[in-house]
């Protein structure tokens, strides 16, 4: 399967009378895209541009999605969501690079989240450095919360929508083509390679912790093969939003660091087979045949090594844990990505489950760590809910607006897909 | 608790106990297994010169356990 | 320009008083450096001086931990020290356990920075390492001249208060405490690179070493039954009749501590339970079905056994914490081993 | 599998009156209802849900639900062996508890997130057959 990805810099992001990309400026019409997002089940959608160095809070994040949009091949980026549900990952995609589309909502009164486009926060999140779209959403009275999640993530896959059909018919600045072979002539190329794949754990617990395949509720899967271009296309959606930190955003499946670095390297120093998707469940049994399943599809696909990821942290360790223990145990060397609460002296045991065989581990930090944050004059969202957040604690929030939190309160602060540089070391 | 004291006192420590799994996953390293959970060392359907005897019985073989030398963890059956 | 005091902890030997057989000197101080101070000096960056060296005997200290540190304290406090320097110990055990005990209380106390030195398997390391900076040594004296600059850098970035780095990087022993730093690479890329290198068998480092299952190396056997000291020890919650120390049922938040000096049985009338999660009525009837001092005192009268320690310590074991639990070990234990028994029986119901 | 075959140890006052299932219903903290299921496995019931709640944070959460089968002969093992790692977890978390009197402005989500994850849990184990 071979995807072209088509990226177009995004120099700015402006309201215009007319929705229109003009020399890498994206020109919004507001009231068009306020007609596009209309649902009884929101009483009120606020839309907002925020840019790197505004002195800007955005709280509660939901989710963050990248604006793409399939100009040859088949399918339509979010498949299952819009369309049949049809294959994607082939053809060719353009990308609005530089820009995401962000929905804020306060599903649960404990929800996180936190993105600081500038001061001492803004480090932790990749999306200080992008120009952001916020759309706020405030539920109708006495929706329940099923149903205001699923409001809230639509309303950011339909805006995302919106926006990349203007760029269908842009001429993409700069290109990339990535490709993998159906299994058997991928296994016959790149002879005295290693070959490896990848497993890509996907939170599937239950209300706000969510992830959706071409549509599907992920913990209704068996796990299953993909070609790591179809979540380029879209195919892994997030519908989760607790635990800001090590939650995984739309944006972050779309741009996949595992599955970007592993192709960088193939054909050079490894060979990319392809992703295992699996999920992380609530019962014993379910994480048990997940795991068997994950490991028995490795085992067939012939590979010598894995990436395992996982997602958010609890109970997910157990299934991280499963997965390597039995991916090893056929004699495939695993490599797991994961996060830590090892509290805020960092001194306590960082996962809820552990074993020997997991000895090659990449840490994406330590979420307990406290940070100090400044006042910022303008907020979107709902800033008291920082002391109720997850990470966030009694008096956090002080009266001159300065928050101390731990750093599980800021989106994508400890990516377990190794998004970011930051990771955790022994002192 | 048993884990601690051996390392503490740098001891031998023989763990008397009913349920021998919980004593494994504590991390006994002598375990002496008991009668039931609520006489462990006794057992009132005996007259009382038989229970004596069996109380007897279990305590040696604690001394006994204090008295060998391990490199495991071990029950002593 | 005023320098940075620095003081010295020294035992016997290194102190150059003279060897076990002065293992029992009692704290003292000299001014200026003494023995390995004189190295230390010479690497010690030029604005930092030993004024003074506190030289204490290995055997004194252990022996007399409390009175010992006190002592040690006033010494060291005398100099108006700005840092301290203790050993380094090399693999020697009660050394290590000294300059451990010693750095510890000085940085608690005096509030200045300290750093002593010890090979990874000193007992001291494993006990201070996760409070004080330690630097890795080699396991004799004979590493002395390698272990003298690691310590010095040490000490000077220590005094000026500057960004300690990683454990590999300043030749400390790790402290368990998980800090977070930004790598040159993102962690994806990281995990590509570790992947290659896994799959090709050479060398890697894990970011996160998985915690390993915690277990007690077994100890030797007890050699002669007949001179042996046994102590009792209880998780059923036996406690003399109307539980004076109010133990409660379950999530016990302390242990009790009972004389059986005189005591031959347990009886009704004398002792009862504590305990919660199962019926109470077998014990109340005997405590000896959970507490065999009956047994203990004929086998003690047979000379099977030395003896049997007077004083047994009970816990309720139902609900109470993996942490309190081994808090109340700890503590049990302390006081079993300044008692120098040489076995323990652990029931549990 | 048949709810009335399970025994569902919770401290949620949302669970407190379920119908169909035996329930065990702990008066304290997620410690609590950790230290009742490490007691119940103990005696040999199997654990049918993991004890700890996906991403949210122990010492945040004041609400948990764990479901248990009948008791079986012997012991898993394995099983005691994890709680006492979660029981690690919970109880560190325990000294550094955050959310506290912020928390409980917002216990009936934390309630509906729990449940929520039991209904997840119920479900799939209602969709087994035994």
């Amino acid at each position: 399967m071979q995807l072209e990805l088509g990226n177009i810099l995004v120099k700015d992001v402006q309201w215009g009378s007319r929705s229109e990309i003009r020399k890498g400026v994206v020109y919004v019409n507001r009231q068009e895209l306020l007609d596009t997002l209309k649902d009884d089940r929101l009483a009120r959608i606020d839309i907002d541009i925020v840019r790197p160095g505004d002195a800007v809070r955005i709280c509660p994040v939901k989710d963050v999605l990248e604006p793409r949009v399939k100009v040859e091949g088949k399918g339509q980026v979010f498949p299952g969501f819009f369309g049949n549900a049809e294959m994607v990952g082939s053809g060719k995609t353009n990308v609005l690079k530089g820009m995401t589309v962000l929905t804020v909502g306060k599903i649960v009164g404990f929800q996180e989240g936190i993105i600081d486009m500038s001061g001492s926060g803004a480090e932790y999140t990749p999306f200080s450095r992008t120009i952001n779209l916020v759309l706020l959403c405030d539920q109708a009275d006495g929706l329940p919360q099923h149903e205001h999640e699923e409001a809230v993530r639509m309303a950011g896959l339909k805006a995302t929508r919106y926006i990349s059909q203007l760029a269908a018919n842009v001429t993409p600045d700069e290109s990339v083509t990535f490709a993998t072979k159906p299994l058997a002539q991928q296994m016959a190329e790149f002879s005295g390679l290693p070959k490896v794949a990848y497993v890509y754990m996907l939170q599937t617990q239950g209300l706000m912790h969510d992830t959706y395949l071409y549509g599907l509720d992920v913990k209704k899967i068996l796990p299953t093969f993909l070609y790591p271009t179809e979540v380029m296309d879209g195919a892994v959606i997030s519908g989760n939003c607790v635990s800001a930190c090590d939650k995984n955003t739309t944006y972050h499946h779309m741009n996949n660091p595992v599955i970007a670095d592993l192709l960088a390297r193939h054909g050079q120093d490894l060979n990319f087979i392809g992703v295992v998707a699996t999920n992380e469940n609530v019962t014993l049994l379910d994480k048990e045949r997940s795991s068997n399943f994950t490991a028995k599809l490795v085992e067939s696909l012939g590979v010598e090594g894995v990436i395992i990821s996982e997602e958010g942290f609890g109970n997910p360790d157990a299934d991280l844990i499963m997965n390597c223990r039995k991916i090893e145990a056929l004699g495939i060397k695993t490599i797991l990505i994961t996060d830590e609460y090892a509290g805020r002296d960092g001194a306590s045991q960082s996962l809820a489950d552990g074993n020997p065989l997991a000895n090659a581990v990449v840490s994406g930090g330590n979420a307990n760590a406290v940070i100090e944050l400044p006042p910022m004059p303008k907020v979107i969202g709902y800033i008291d809910a920082v002391e109720i957040i997850a990470g966030g604690f009694d008096g956090a929030l002080k009266k001159d607006g300065s928050i101390t939190v731990e750093i599980q309160a800021i989106t994508g602060a400890t990516n377990e897909l190794g998004f970011n540089r930051m990771g955790a070391l022994e002192f | 608790m048993v884990k601690e004291l051996e390392e503490v006192v740098d001891v031998p420590v023989v763990h008397v106990c009913t349920v021998v799994p919980i004593s494994l996953t504590v991390g006994a390293n002598r375990i002496d297994p008991a009668v039931a959970i609520p006489y462990p060392l006794g057992n009132p359907q005996l007259n009382r010169s038989e229970e004596l005897a069996l109380r007897r019985g279990i305590v040696e073989k604690a001394l006994q356990a204090l008295s060998t030398d391990v490199t495991e963890q071990t029950v002593f059956q | 320009m005023a320098s940075i005091r620095v003081v010295h902890y020294l035992n016997q030997f290194f102190g150059q008083i003279g060897g076990e057989e002065k293992a029992d000197i009692v704290p003292f101080s000299k001014e200026g450096p003494v023995g390995p101070g004189t190295a230390l000096v010479q690497a010690l960056d030029g604005d930092m001086e030993i004024v003074g060296t506190v030289i204490c005997g290995d055997t004194y200290f252990n022996e007399n931990l409390e009175a010992a540190t006190e002592k040690v304290i006033a010494l060291i406090a005398g100099f108006r020290p700005d840092l301290l320097i203790a050993g380094p110990a090399f693999n020697a055990g009660r050394y290590g356990m000294a300059c451990g005990a010693v750095c510890t209380a000085v940085q608690e106390r005096l509030k200045i920075p300290v750093v002593t030195g010890m090979y990874e398997e000193n007992p001291g390391a494993d006990m201070y390492k996760k409070q004080i900076y330690i630097v890795k040594t080699g396991n004799s004296a004979a590493q002395m001249r390698k272990a003298i600059p690691a310590l010095a850098r040490l000490a000077g970035k220590l005094a000026r208060g500057e960004v300690m780095g990683s454990p590999a990087e300043e030749g400390y022993l790790a402290r368990g405490i998980r800090r977070n730093v930004f790598h040159e690479q993102r962690g994806s890329a990281r995990a590509v690179a570790m992947l290659l290198k896994k799959l090709q068998g050479e060398p890697f480092d894990t970011e996160y070493p998985m915690p390993v299952f915690d277990r007690v190396t077994p100890r030797p056997a007890i050699k002669d039954l007949s001179k042996a000291k046994i102590a009792l020890v209880t998780s059923g919650g036996i406690v003399p009749k109307g539980n004076p120390d109010r133990i409660e049922s379950s999530s016990a938040s302390k242990f009790g501590r009972y004389d059986l000096s005189g005591i031959n049985d347990l009886d009704e009338n004398t002792f009862e339970t504590a305990h919660g999660g199962y019926d109470p009525v077998y014990a109340n009837q005997d405590a000896d079905r959970v507490l065999p001092v009956d047994v203990m005192r004929q086998l003690e009268k047979e000379g099977v056994i030395g003896r049997l320690h007077n004083i047994y310590y009970a816990t309720v074991g139902n609900g109470t914490s993996v942490a309190n639990a081994k808090k109340y070990a700890h503590a049990i234990g302390e006081e079993l081993k300044q008692e120098k028994v040489d076995g323990i029986i652990l029931t549990s119901t | 599998m048949d709810s009335r075959q399970v025994l569902i140890i919770t401290n949620n006052p949302m669970v407190k009156n379920t119908n169909n299932a035996e329930i065990c219903f702990v008066i304290g903290d997620c410690g609590q209802v950790l230290y009742q299921v490490f007691n119940q496995v103990a005696m040999g019931r199997r654990l049918l849900s993991h004890p700890l709640a996906g991403s949210i944070k122990f010492e945040d959460n004041p609400y948990r639900s764990v479901v248990l089968s009948k008791p079986e002969t012997d012991v898993d093992l394995s099983t005691l062996a994890m709680l006492e790692k979660c029981l690690e977890k919970v109880e560190a978390g325990v000294r550094e508890r955050t959310a506290a009197k912020g928390g409980l402005a917002f216990a009936r989500d934390f309630q509906m997130i729990d449940k929520e994850l039991l209904d997840e849990a119920m479900q799939a184990l209602g969709e087994r057959q035994v």
